[in-house]
């Protein structure tokens, strides 16, 4: 069926080297008009590199590309939004003091005067079944809202083609379905998708054929819907995966929760941030709590205030039975209580610092890696070596910066330093984000093992699949108020559905008063 | 484009110097040291002409090449001057109040070095003299002009520091203003510099806008003047040097700081072996203050009037501080007929009855 | 004793006391907006105050004088612009050696141009507009910066608020690798802002050594830059603002003097260092303010370097 | 063109190396513009970084090297431990000033008492003065989030404003026949700070800025204070993650800065100065920000920095009376060697690449 259509663009061997990496080697694929096309792959497989180039971002070293049969070498991306290819990116390039219209404005070539296109912005964004309000600044938007701009933005410059980076990453399953609905329409109308995704449920339902990248090799193609997934992420991945295992549960004998959580306001520091409005949840010993939610809705705020980077009030934050509110990090770990942060880069590890200096960064009070505030670098570089021989941390040694490590290597190493102070409560935003599929199920199970071993654990992530997978109770994050947890077994996607989006109404009902 | 040519031919004259330094061994080597740059066009500049003047007198006999700008007072005057005497300068003029401390600590390391030390009142050894001018002989002179010349009645002073020199000037100038006309009121600004031309043309602009329209400085650049061309009808004085390219208004005259015949005195007593250690004073009679030439925007018996003053405070026959005088709280300062000693003039520090204000403290 | 001062002089003063900081401080803002913070501010003033006064006397045009003003503060950004642009060097560090550098290759510059009187500009001839009791001396008795000054903010107001130019601008300033990725050339855009504000600054100079002192001595600006600064953080980077803030710490720097010359019993020092503390007390007040942070620029001070 | 390609880790060599790269860049860049001045460069190259070191006065002005160099580096170690932490105190002027008044007015108070103790308090006087004018914009930045860097540098102007008010008022001498200047702390033992061994330059200065420099170089490799230090500045959510109170490490450093640059202050008008002046501050205080650049923020570096700065003076000095090069020719000298070093501070941590083709 989709041969009779004819091609919209062709890659022919594309290559692209970055030094000590090949992003892309001999990539060849075609998109046929008002084709679905999903590109897959594992985070590093090259995909972000491959779709680059099509939008003329990135110039290839070898390899060529046509256009409706033409040769198509875009030197910037004017030149590709002019041949009608269209970008929505992952990270939303979205300017958060400007307000929608002008957003728009900035991604397309020759906008219509700002009050015009606030129009056609309210039009298009009717027809597509997209609500959009021209006027609003984005920082106040929530992530879908967000997500809407840039398509929109891609819509009114009516293209041939429209790149999806990882769309349904910030979306309620509601809005998944409202994504769909218009991407189909649109496909409908002719327009070609090319859509880039690790979700394989998602690409069975949406896509009309796949190509699937690993390594920078395109090692397979496709027709979704006549594969399982686990054939895809095969495939994908290039080995057999084992989901994690969860040792024995234990009776701890004590009814005390190691973490509760009461009340917990708090106002955003972040410019355009969540306040956290009266969360209050309990984790006991051995229990591992999954909080999901879409991006923005208080999750980093959550997690400073966990971590004591924002102070509370007394007895609002309580671990291992301590009133833990008024006190900083440290106070918190000397008891047990650490936490993981989800930007690896720049907060939960300084970029520019040695692993060694990292591992001191939250190390220093378990350890005992000071003495009367001098530090102990040989111990502490013998806590790094630790660590990253325990959690396979891929690098040369200690001694080099974070930054140098992969991200799913630092990730092993941040996670690893935090469970190797053998704590008692460990608080974990996002511990698989943008990790390939070994490290992420090799953390996941690290994870599980502390679990075991005692310890309370509050996992926050955007990976329904990943929360259902370890989890024992779940709850929600929306628009700073958490939803009641509820245990996980048992649990089906439309409830999971109503707890995440949209129905505000059944907040309150969440709400313990 | 007058100071430029005497820059170059300053520079081209250092050049000779230096490549004929060898030659010159024999020369007795007189150094100066600058607070400013010579092209202030007021103080250092005329310190500088009076360097020129040395060369010009002595020729070949004294190396009057060496001199150092903006060197700033304290640790860093106390290293130029120990760097001058070990290359084997003789005599050295420090040309400004704040190297006094240096210029002792450091004559008293090169007793063989003669040190000349302008305004300041230490001479902790042998080999230390103080030379200074004065200036309020002149400033009586401009005081008169201005006091004839006022339209508005109001004559402005912008003054450096509150210091003795500046207040006898104000008061000098006060005096003689009032001499001639006593409806005549007296604003004073303080710039707190003596150099800094975006300052004093502030001070001489918002002098203006009050109503001033004579106004006379104690800062030593031409930005007041400058101020003053732009509104018809305010005058003012060319202060240190001549500043002769604001002439024939609002330059009326000037107050001359002229250095050269101390400095050809001293280095010639040095020659000529009759140096000892003095302390200097002069004024116009001696010619260290000249009143610049008296334009033709001033009325001819006014020029008379304030040529005719100055004639007789160089003849000896008047002293600008002659009472009857009192003091700003109108306390009586000196009786009729009785002039000031040296000594209250060197540490004055009061205004005399009709100046409003008061004197920082 | 404020009795004494008429308040049509004053604000007449206070307008051309208040141009050099005014053009410095809104080329900063455009360079502030676009993201990048240059603390060089002082030495492009300086240098476009030099080069300015050159110009002027070599060509005996003062109109010429400011446009080598204008090139001179622009040749100095330039620098800047390639440690920070191309370099990536940090920018408060390289707009403080801007600064230390400008101020020794000024005063080297203007050897031999001290105590020359530059050509004049004249009041713009308005006739007898001028003599409107009052307004007259207010509105119409200003030579053309002034003027020039006044219309340069609200171009710049219209080119920010209105403009796709200005919205790149602001665009770039908030999120630079969004306009990367949306195809915008960050460095050249930057670029281009920053030599804006070095023009800016260079014709606010120009000012002071062409008109409002008018001559060259070293040092001249006497820290204007610094107070152009300040004067965008009070303007929480709105055009219209750098004008009340101009004009504010103008009024204060002349009112301060006249006190003075009206014989205010208030003591020197304390007015002397009434434009500083004021400046400080305003910029506590600005920046206490919750909510009034968000219109800094996101990216302010940030080096961009495209990676992959 | 040439691009540039982030490191995976910085470059150790390059670390060290641009500093000397720096330096001859702008020996030939300066020479240039000591040829274009009309002076032989050559001349004056060697009369600024020779003539100080091992002429024929060298025995003389190598001990000047230190007195000079003392105040640069004990304000630029203090200065570099906030701008390590991304705290820009640009005032260290102004704290210099308050540092040497306050220092002054308890020596003056107490003259002519002779008191082993006096000295002491004086130093204590010193760094409290310069603690107390930085803690303005510490506190300001702290409770207000206002700029630190330009209130640190707004408050020079005031201080300055201070120190005339000082010279010509309440510290005025009251037998210097009514002229500006304090006492002369040179003929008062107690309160003074002596050349400790004939002709080396040593004074008290010097050797605080030595023992500060050791002692931050302690800091900031062994001590739990220095991490958090340079965690502040190189990642600032990290820092707070770590546990860094960043209200409490903004009044540190600016307080150590402050306190510094104050003690800088005292040493000054107790020894080289000798007096309060209207004119007591030469710019210390701005000088000392390049050595901290220069110095790469480094304790060592700045004082090797610091050391190299002074030469530039002293050397500039020389070739300003023996050659006739003009004083403003140095100032630019310095600011070009600043714009260097952080023109090939890009070598650390980039690696430069040809290619080909122009840029996109």
């Amino acid at each position: 069926m989709t041969s009779a259509k004819p091609v919209l663009l062709s890659v022919e061997g594309i290559t692209k080297a970055y030094p000590g990496v090949v992003a892309n080697a001999d990539v060849s694929f075609q998109i046929h008009q008002g084709e679905v096309h999903a590109l897959l792959g594992e985070n590093g497989a090259g995909k972000s590199t491959l779709v680059k180039m099509i939008y003329g971002l990135v110039k290839p070293d070898q390899g060529r590309m046509t256009w409706r049969g033409a040769a198509y070498a875009p030197s910037e991306p004017r030149a590709a939004r002019a041949a009608g290819v269209a970008m929505v990116f992952q990270h939303f390039s979205l300017f958060e003091a400007l307000n929608v219209a002008e957003n728009v404005a900035l991604g397309m070539e020759n906008p219509p005067a700002l009050g015009a296109l606030a129009a056609k912005i309210t039009q298009v964004s009717e027809a597509y079944g997209l609500p959009l309000d021209p006027t609003r600044m984005v920082g106040d938007l929530s992530a879908g809202e967000r997500q809407r701009v840039e398509i929109i933005r891609c819509l009114l410059q009516d293209p041939k083609l429209l790149i999806m980076d990882e769309p349904t990453s910030v979306l309620t399953p509601q809005e998944v379905d409202i994504l769909f609905k218009t991407l189909r329409q649109l496909a409908a109308e002719g327009t070609a998708i090319l859509y880039i995704s690790h979700k394989l449920e998602e690409i069975r339902a949406l896509c009309d054929e796949a190509t699937i990248l690993r390594r920078g090799r395109v090692v397979g193609t496709c027709t979704p819907r006549e594969r399982t997934a686990r054939e895809m992420a095969e495939m994908m991945v290039g080995a057999v995966l084992t989901p994690p295992e969860r040792g024995a549960k234990k009776d701890w004998g004590d009814n005390h929760p190691a973490l509760e959580i009461t009340n917990l306001s708090v106002e955003s520091p972040i410019p355009f941030g969540t306040a956290l409005k009266a969360v209050s949840f309990t984790v006991q010993r051995g229990e591992v709590l999954g909080i999901a939610g879409v991006a923005g809705n208080g999750q980093d705020e959550l997690l400073l205030a966990l971590s004591g980077e924002i102070r509370t009030a007394e007895g609002m934050v309580k671990a291992t039975g301590v009133s833990v509110g008024p006190l900083g990090p440290n106070d918190r770990r000397r008891i047990g209580f650490v936490m993981a942060p989800e930007d690896r880069l720049g907060h939960a590890a300084a970029p520019d610092m040695s692993l060694v200096e990292n591992a001191f960064l939250t190390g220093a009070v378990r350890k005992g890696l000071t003495r009367h505030g001098f530090i102990d670098w040989a111990a502490t570089r013998d806590f790094a070596d630790r660590i990253i021989k325990a959690y396979d941390v891929r690098t040369p040694g200690s001694h080099v910066a974070a930054r140098a490590l992969s991200g799913g290597n630092l990730q092993k190493f941040v996670i690893g330093r935090e469970l190797s102070q053998s704590p008692d409560v460990i608080v974990i935003n996002q511990p698989t984000w943008g990790v390939d599929a070994a490290a992420a199920a090799a953390i996941r199970q690290a994870i599980l093992d502390r679990a075991t071993e005692g310890a309370a654990v509050v996992v926050i992530s955007q990976d329904l699949d990943e929360l259902l997978e370890i989890s024992d109770s779940f709850a929600v994050l929306n628009a700073g108020r958490l939803t009641a947890p509820r245990p996980v077994k048992g649990l089906t996607i439309d409830q999971i559905g109503l707890m995440m989006g949209g129905a505000h109404g059944m907040e309150t009902a969440h709400v313990p008063a | 484009m007058l100071k430029r040519t005497l820059l170059a031919t300053a520079a081209l004259g250092l050049g000779l110097a230096f490549a004929g330094a060898a030659s010159a061994q024999d020369a007795l080597k007189a150094c100066w040291v600058y607070v400013g740059p010579i092209g202030d066009g007021g103080w250092t500049f005329q310190h500088d002409q009076g360097r020129l003047d040395v060369i010009k007198a002595f020729g070949d006999k004294v190396d009057a090449s060496t001199y150092q700008e903006n060197v700033p007072e304290g640790a860093d005057a106390e290293r130029v001057l120990t760097q001058m005497a070990l290359g084997g300068c003789k005599i050295i003029f420090t040309t400004s109040f704040g190297y006094m401390d240096p210029t002792n600590a450091v004559a008293a390391k090169f007793p063989d070095v003669k040190f000349e030390h302008a305004t300041g009142y230490k001479r902790d050894s042998a080999n230390v003299s103080t030379y200074n001018a004065r200036f309020y002989e002149g400033r009586a002179v401009t005081g008169t002009i201005a006091g004839r010349m006022t339209k508005s009645n109001k004559i402005g002073y912008i003054g450096s520091f509150p210091i003795p020199e500046v207040i006898q000037g104000i008061n000098a100038s006060f005096i003689h203003a009032k001499k001639v006309n006593p409806n005549v009121t007296m604003s004073v600004v303080w710039a707190y510099t003596w150099f800094d031309p975006a300052k004093e043309a502030d001070a001489a602009k918002a002098l203006i806008e009050q109503g001033v329209d004579v106004i006379l400085q104690h800062t030593d650049s031409t930005a007041p003047l400058a101020e003053a061309a732009k509104t018809p009808g305010v005058i003012g004085f060319g202060q240190a040097s001549d500043m002769a390219e604001y002439k024939p208004s609002p330059r009326v005259s000037a107050i001359i700081d002229n250095w050269g015949p101390y400095y050809v005195e001293r280095v010639g007593a040095l020659l000529d072996g009759t140096y000892e250690q003095k302390d200097t004073w002069a004024g116009i009679g001696g010619g260290e203050v000249k009143i610049g030439d008296i334009t033709e925007a001033v009325p001819a018996e006014v020029k008379a009037e304030a040529e005719a003053l100055a004639a007789s405070i160089g003849d000896g026959s008047y002293h600008p501080f002659t009472g009857p005088l009192n003091k700003q709280d109108g306390s009586a300062w000196l009786a009729e007929g009785e002039k000031a000693d040296d000594g209250t003039l060197a540490g004055m520090n009061f205004y005399v009855e009709g100046i409003e204000g008061d004197i920082p403290q | 004793m404020f009795g004494a001062i008429n308040p049509a002089v004053l604000i007449a003063s206070l307008m051309v006391a208040s141009v050099p900081i005014m053009l410095a401080a809104l080329g900063e803002l455009v360079v502030e907006k676009s993201g990048v913070l240059n603390l060089g501010v002082e030495g492009m003033m300086i240098i476009g105050a030099i080069c300015g006064f050159i110009t002027a006397v070599t060509t005996g045009s003062p109109l010429l004088g400011f446009a080598g003003g204008a090139a001179g503060g622009a040749a100095l950004a330039l620098i800047f612009a390639v440690l920070t642009q191309s370099l990536l060097a940090n920018q408060v560090a390289t707009g403080l050696a801007l600064t230390l550098f400008g101020l020794g290759l000024s005063s080297l510059m203007g050897q031999g141009y001290n105590g020359i009187k530059p050509p004049l500009t004249a009041a713009v001839p308005f006739g007898p507009l001028r003599d409107i009791p009052g307004l007259g001396r207010i509105l119409f008795s200003h030579d053309w910066v002034v003027y020039f000054s006044i219309l340069i903010i609200a171009a710049t107001w219209y080119v920010l608020k209105y403009t796709r130019t200005g919205l790149i601008i602001r665009a770039v300033g908030e999120n630079h690798d969004a306009a990367h990725a949306l195809g915008y050339k960050v460095n050249r855009i930057r670029l281009a802002c920053i030599l804006f504000g070095g023009a800016m600054a260079g014709m606010g100079g120009a000012y002071i050594s062409l008109i409002r002192v008018p001559q060259w001595t070293d040092g001249i600006t006497a820290g204007a830059g610094w107070i152009a600064l300040a004067i965008v953080v009070f303007a929480s980077w709105k055009p219209w603002r750098v004008l009340i803030g101009a004009y504010l710490f103008g009024g204060i720097t002349v009112l301060q003097l006249n006190l003075q010359a009206a014989g205010s019993s208030i003591p020197v020092e304390y007015l002397s260092m009434s434009p500083y503390l004021i400046t400080i007390l305003v910029l506590v007040i600005m920046s206490s303010g919750k909510g009034r942070t968000l219109n800094a620029p996101a990216a302010l001070g940030q080096n961009f370097h495209a990676t992959r | 063109m040439f691009r540039l390609e982030k490191r995976p880790t910085p470059s150790r060599f390059w670390t060290g190396a641009t500093p000397v790269v720096a330096v001859i860049l702008t020996m030939l860049a300066g020479g240039l513009m000591f040829g274009v001045l009309g002076k032989n460069p050559f001349e004056v190259i060697r009369t600024i970084f020779w003539d100080p070191l091992f002429g024929e006065f060298a025995w003389y002005l190598r001990g000047q090297l230190l007195v000079k160099a003392g105040p640069l580096i004990l304000i630029a170690v203090g200065l570099s431990l906030g701008f390590r932490a991304g705290i820009w105190n640009i005032g260290a002027e102004g704290q210099y000033i308050m540092g040497a008044i306050f220092g002054a007015s308890v020596g003056l108070a107490v003259f002519p008492t002779e008191n082993r103790l006096i000295y002491p308090v004086m130093i204590a006087a010193g760094a409290f003065g310069g603690w107390v004018w930085a803690m303005i914009p510490a506190i300001l930045k702290t409770r207000f989030n206002t700029n630190e860097i330009l209130v640190s540098l707004m408050l020079v102007y005031v201080a300055q404003s201070i120190l005339a008010m000082a010279a010509l008022g309440f510290l005025r001498n009251p037998e210097g026949a009514g002229f500006p200047g304090s006492r002369n702390f040179n003929s008062y033992p107690a309160a003074s700070n002596p050349e400790l061994i004939a002709g080396t330059g040593m004074h008290w200065g010097v050797v605080a800025a030595f023992i500060t420099v050791i002692a931050a170089y302690v800091l900031l490799q062994k001590h739990l204070l220095g991490f958090q230090i340079k965690l502040s500045g190189q990642a600032p959510r990290a820092a707070r993650f770590h546990g860094v109170n960043p209200t409490a490490l903004v009044v540190l450093c600016m307080g150590i800065s402050g306190a510094l640059a104050g003690l800088a202050g005292l040493f000054e008008v107790t020894g080289p100065a000798g007096q309060i002046s209207i004119d007591f501050n030469t710019g210390y205080g701005f000088t000392a920000i390049i050595v901290a650049f220069l110095g790469r923020l480094n304790p060592l570096g700045i004082l090797l920095a610091g050391l190299l700065m002074a030469l530039t003076y002293i050397g500039g000095e020389m070739a300003s009376t023996n050659l006739g090069l003009p004083s403003a020719a140095i100032q630019a000298f310095q600011g070009m060697l600043l714009f260097f070093l952080l023109a090939v501070d890009v070598l650390s941590n980039y690696r430069v690449r040809m290619s080909m083709k122009g840029t996109a």
